[in-house]
């Protein structure tokens, strides 16, 4: 086993060349994911190997190329769909809902949904109130679905296979800010799951819970309390529908103390989702009430120090750990 | 008459006599639908098909087993022509197990995957994107189905109308638009969704071959989906009919009808297309009182059989209630 | 003042006739609200009173329809837009989430949405997994929109003016199985505002708190209850977004028990919100962990004991009220 | 010459400088802007209409200050021909409170209600139905303007589009919807999005006028613009036209334009729509070197007063970060 540089972006890519070498029912299908690379260049060079019939672009009709992902994927296809952002994943939103998380359910068992979408999610790169959107917590909502955000380049190398075996739809949200993520990737891949959350840092004083683009903000606020004794235990979700209870339960056990760090807009937010369930299992457990860190309640401002504001920092992370413990 | 014309004739008859079964079974079955819904043994929404079954009837004889079906919640008539078992429909009206959703669906949510039959979609445009789907799939693997789409012809002011017809066309994929044109949806008539309310005409704008059919016209209905399949598979690409049509009954069950006349009405009614077929054949010889009267009893029967045996399905335990939200 | 019999269907249309002649800058847009009356006959008559311009009937375009809602209150009406069920919504969200609640921000302050969009919700009448959502605590995640959920004959008929007055966007949910709710109407009707929930019972043994749908269910479980000697204080929350924590929050230190009664799917659900609320201002006045009662994670089935067993039930709640007071 | 005449042609001189500053302004502003991109004082996606002036600058010359604009995020250029203060415009980029949206919308999201300038909206198709309905507005309340709603190539494959045709023109509203044809959507060639590719001709499937401009040819575009505006002021409904133009920079800040061709770049390059009219002035007396240079100067001046007022505005206090979400 070796190892080697590489970026999220890159690990992306491999992990979509894989799927596409090994089977030839996965194809992969959206807006400029074939001649322009990707908007995110997530797909660059796929076309040269796999031409245009596996990498599909498409027009700009969410709501019809997702729904045609559905129904390729009836049809034993296995498609991957990307959404550019998760910003116009709304427009597809009924095909999502109505469509792929209930097939299976209306038709008594008969209909498997065995598809992926992937789309871009998140903030903090100035694109405003229209292209900000952290929306994976709040699909999380839908039973059916299956919803998984990878935040390390080996999760982004792995999860993309799982999520192909998987017979039901899951949909892959990518944080914008972590495409140029680097860091050493083992060939070949250790597998990954997509049942189960990770742990990314282990410690005895406070449970710090997060994915996806908030876990660089997280381990950032570790060191932090660290240097102020103040040992965190770090799960990155990874699935944030199912959520793997058991992992964040064991951990608060231990801890009696937690954080929850979602760059959703607080209310109605995964957090809350995660708060309630640690209440419910662990309340007689519990030192302290478990603190939220969000984003601000509004559509992502453009000025960058007020962006800023609106995201979870490091500092907000701290801050919450410490009261936590306090 | 020589024997070759003969068993053309006979051909013919025949074939005459399976469009006029289908739709008399969709008729009578449908009749009892609204005695039992009156019963409260059938609930939830309810959409009546009578008065449109040649389009059914007409478009389903026209497909291979191999073909996909997408439909409506209006689709008692598409699963009973497409061949979903009687029985398996009317058990899942009645919520068992033994219905072909398993009873979580009902009437709106018919499925039957071993005959290609993808529902029984209840979101108006909802079952387009699917369609394309589907074919999608077979173009890709090069195979000669072709994918049928139902839909209303209120489902032509929703987006996914236009994006999937351009997407079918602009891919050449094998989907049979087939929208049935009953000039109302719920109240709405066409002339207050539509400017264009030459449906045909709008689609031949996205480049593909688009024609208007006589919907309660069991044998026009049937020609053109035949003509429109054929053409699919000679060479790929969507196509489009237009299947002017007419519903008898009430938009769901009940409703006041106050967006139509009593006239208007009845003036479809004197195009029943059962009532049409059977004068042909009559005229033509092709039917007589005695076998019609056993055409009407072998349905009668079926339909019997098929109440008798959904009443007393079982139902699924509740403690099942969250199976089949994930794949087991 | 007198006071008359009316269902739940007529005191929203009263609201509706009362609006439409007050200002002549009010309308009414949907599929089928005119010569169809309303796909449950919310609105029947109108047309005849207000003629085609003011009741508009649209095609089946909702997120055409919802935009141009969206347009007309930029231009200075008062659209009221009518979604048949909450279901079709999916197909406008872009239009709600990207346009209605984000347009102020976006614009610095410049344009407020006077947009008022109401539409059906909730299951019950057998309907099955396309027409029994409920969504509204779905959208309380979303900053920019007022989410409002009449329970009761008076606040039917009393929310929509301060929804109109409003200049920002507001949803009304409307529970399918309240539409023939009886009950007594004041007239002249009483004022009701948009910001506080109400108390529909008081008691002291457990705070139970709920809105639209599962208000008749709460109130049958705590005449249960009240058998059993468990007071409950029962509190309707009326708007989900801004959501009156005040009030929550005092019932609760009174109480020191709460369940919260939710129809929509369970994870992430405006349930997770008020749980994780209360356990943060709460968390040293809780004798028990706050308890959920929602709707089982599934597409609505059709079979009548399936979607019974679906939906939270006086007896659910009444467990739930036990466990936390015992 | 007699006067008449000698006036005539100076009116029409006029109007030509007019078109040439508002290209030239347009033009100046974004290669700043670019300039300013690279020094990082912009963030943020940024779309450059460069080669695509011609149709903001004739267009809205043909709109009167009661009429509304409803437009993308490609709309720096939408935003200065209507009006909008450079500096504002300029001022926004650096998110600033003296930015036309406080510095809350960056480059995608300008906003001017002053001037009805309805934004700057960074979702493909996201305009049309708000563009609809401030036309059904002013409809309703018989006033006689006309919204213009711009959008690209890309947004005609949307479902928003298709709901928008039908219900503006079903309703007949004044909207003029104007497609700035360039092409391309990001980096899909306009016969990989669309089954059919004139665009006009699809739109006219709706029942509305419609017709293909020359995007590059500003008199063009203000000839149609007009046309246009006076067809609807005079009988109610909306109007499509098809704006053939061109970006010649990436599609947004950078793209390595790996979907199309140098030589077809630098073929439109050719017909550069200020060279255009500036040729055309030149031949026909309209305009000398001393002209040409003042009016360059008097940009530059414009624009550098832009820039250094936008530079040194306010910002916005991180603690009234949450303002705006609900009215005050
Ligand atoms: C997206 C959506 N909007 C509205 C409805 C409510 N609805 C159900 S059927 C129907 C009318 C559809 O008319 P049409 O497509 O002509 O079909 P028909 O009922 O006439 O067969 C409407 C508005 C729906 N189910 N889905
Ligand atoms: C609904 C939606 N899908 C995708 C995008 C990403 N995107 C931004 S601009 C663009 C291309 C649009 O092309 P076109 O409409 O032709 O306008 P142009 O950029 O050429 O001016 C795309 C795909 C988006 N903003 N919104
Ligand atoms: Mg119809
Ligand atoms: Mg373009």
């Amino acid at each position: 086993m070796s190892s080697a540089q590489s970026t999220y972006r890159d690990a992306l890519r491999e992990a979509l060349r894989d799927a596409l070498r090994e089977d030839e029912r996965v194809f992969l299908m959206g807006e400029d994911v074939g001649r322009y690379g990707g908007c995110f260049a997530v797909s660059l060079g796929l076309l040269e190997e796999f031409g245009p019939e596996r990498i599909r672009d498409t027009p700009l009709s969410e709501s019809a190329f997702v729904g045609a992902g559905i129904g390729a994927a009836l049809a034993g296809m296995r498609p991957i769909v990307e959404i550019m952002t998760v910003n116009f994943s709304l427009l597809a939103l009924d095909q999502i809902l109505n469509n792929a998380a209930t097939l299976l359910h209306m038709s008594g068992g008969q209909l498997n949904v065995p598809l992926v979408i992937r789309m871009t999610t998140g903030a903090g790169r100035q694109l405003a109130a229209q292209h900000s959107h952290s929306l994976e917590g709040w699909y999380a909502h839908i039973p059916g679905l299956r919803i998984i955000a990878p935040a390390t380049l080996p999760d982004a190398r792995g999860m993309l296979r799982p999520a192909l075996a998987c017979p039901d739809p899951v949909l892959m949200f990518e944080h914008g800010s972590l495409y140029n993520a680097t860091g050493e990737l083992d060939d070949p891949a250790e597998p990954v799951d997509i049942d189960t959350a990770a742990h990314r840092r282990h410690g005895t004083d406070v449970t710090l819970i997060t994915y996806g683009g908030t876990l660089p903000t997280t381990l950032t606020a570790a060191e932090q309390l660290a240097a102020d004794h103040v040992e965190a235990d770090i799960i990155d979700l990874r699935t944030l529908r199912p959520l793997d209870e058991p992992t964040i339960l064991d951990s608060v056990r231990r801890t009696h103390r937690a954080v929850v760090i979602d760059e959703g807009w607080r209310s109605g937010s995964l957090s809350a989702e995660i708060t309630a369930r640690i209440t419910e299992h662990c309340f007689y457990d519990l030192d302290a009430p478990v603190e939220r860190v969000c984003s601000a309640e509004v559509p992502m401002p453009y000025a960058k120090h007020l962006e800023e504001a609106a995201l979870p920092q490091p500092e907000d992370v701290v801050a919450a750990a410490r009261r936590a413990v306090s | 008459m020589n024997r070759r014309e003969t068993s053309a004739t006979g051909a013919k008859a025949k074939q005459r006599t399976e469009l006029l079964r289908q739709m008399v079974r969709i008729r009578r079955f449908e009749e009892r639908c609204v005695e039992l819904y009156s019963a409260a043994e059938i609930r939830g929404f309810m959409h009546l098909y009578i008065g449109e079954e040649a389009v059914a009837a007409g478009l389903m004889q026209a497909l291979s087993p191999d073909d996909a079906v997408v439909s409506t919640y209006r689709e008692h008539g598409h699963a009973l022509a497409r061949g979903v078992p009687m029985v398996s429909v009317m058990a899942e009206m009645f919520g068992r197990t033994t219905g072909c959703s398993r009873g979580r669906g009902g009437s709106m949510h018919l499925f039957d995957v071993s005959r290609r039959f993808y529902g029984g979609n209840a979101i108006v445009g909802g079952g387009l994107p699917i369609a394309v789907g589907l074919a999608l799939a077979d173009a890709m693997r090069d195979r000669p189905q072709v994918t049928a789409c139902l839909f209303g012809d209120g489902a032509v002011a929703e987006g996914e109308f236009h994006e999937c017809l351009n997407l079918a066309a602009l891919w050449r994929l094998p989907v049979l638009f087939s929208c049935e044109n009953n000039l109302y949806a719920m109240g709405t008539a066409l002339a207050r969704a539509q400017a264009e309310t030459d449906l045909a005409l709008r689609a031949s704008s996205y480049g593909m071959p688009s024609w208007a059919v006589d919907g309660m016209d069991v044998e026009a209905v049937a020609a053109a989906g035949n003509r429109a399949v054929e053409t699919m598979r000679a060479s790929p690409g969507p196509c489009f009919l237009e299947l002017r049509t007419y519903r008898f009954r009430a938009h769901s069950m009940y409703d006041a009808e106050r967006y139509r006349d009593k006239a208007e009405v009845e003036q479809w009614k004197q195009l029943d297309p059962i009532d049409r077929l059977t004068a042909r054949m009559r005229t033509d010889g092709d039917l007589d009182d005695d076998a019609r009267a056993t055409l009407d009893s072998e349905v009668d029967a079926e339909l019997d059989q098929a109440v008798a045996e959904a009443r007393t399905g079982p139902l699924e335990p509740a403690a099942d209630l969250t199976r089949f939200v994930y794949s087991e």
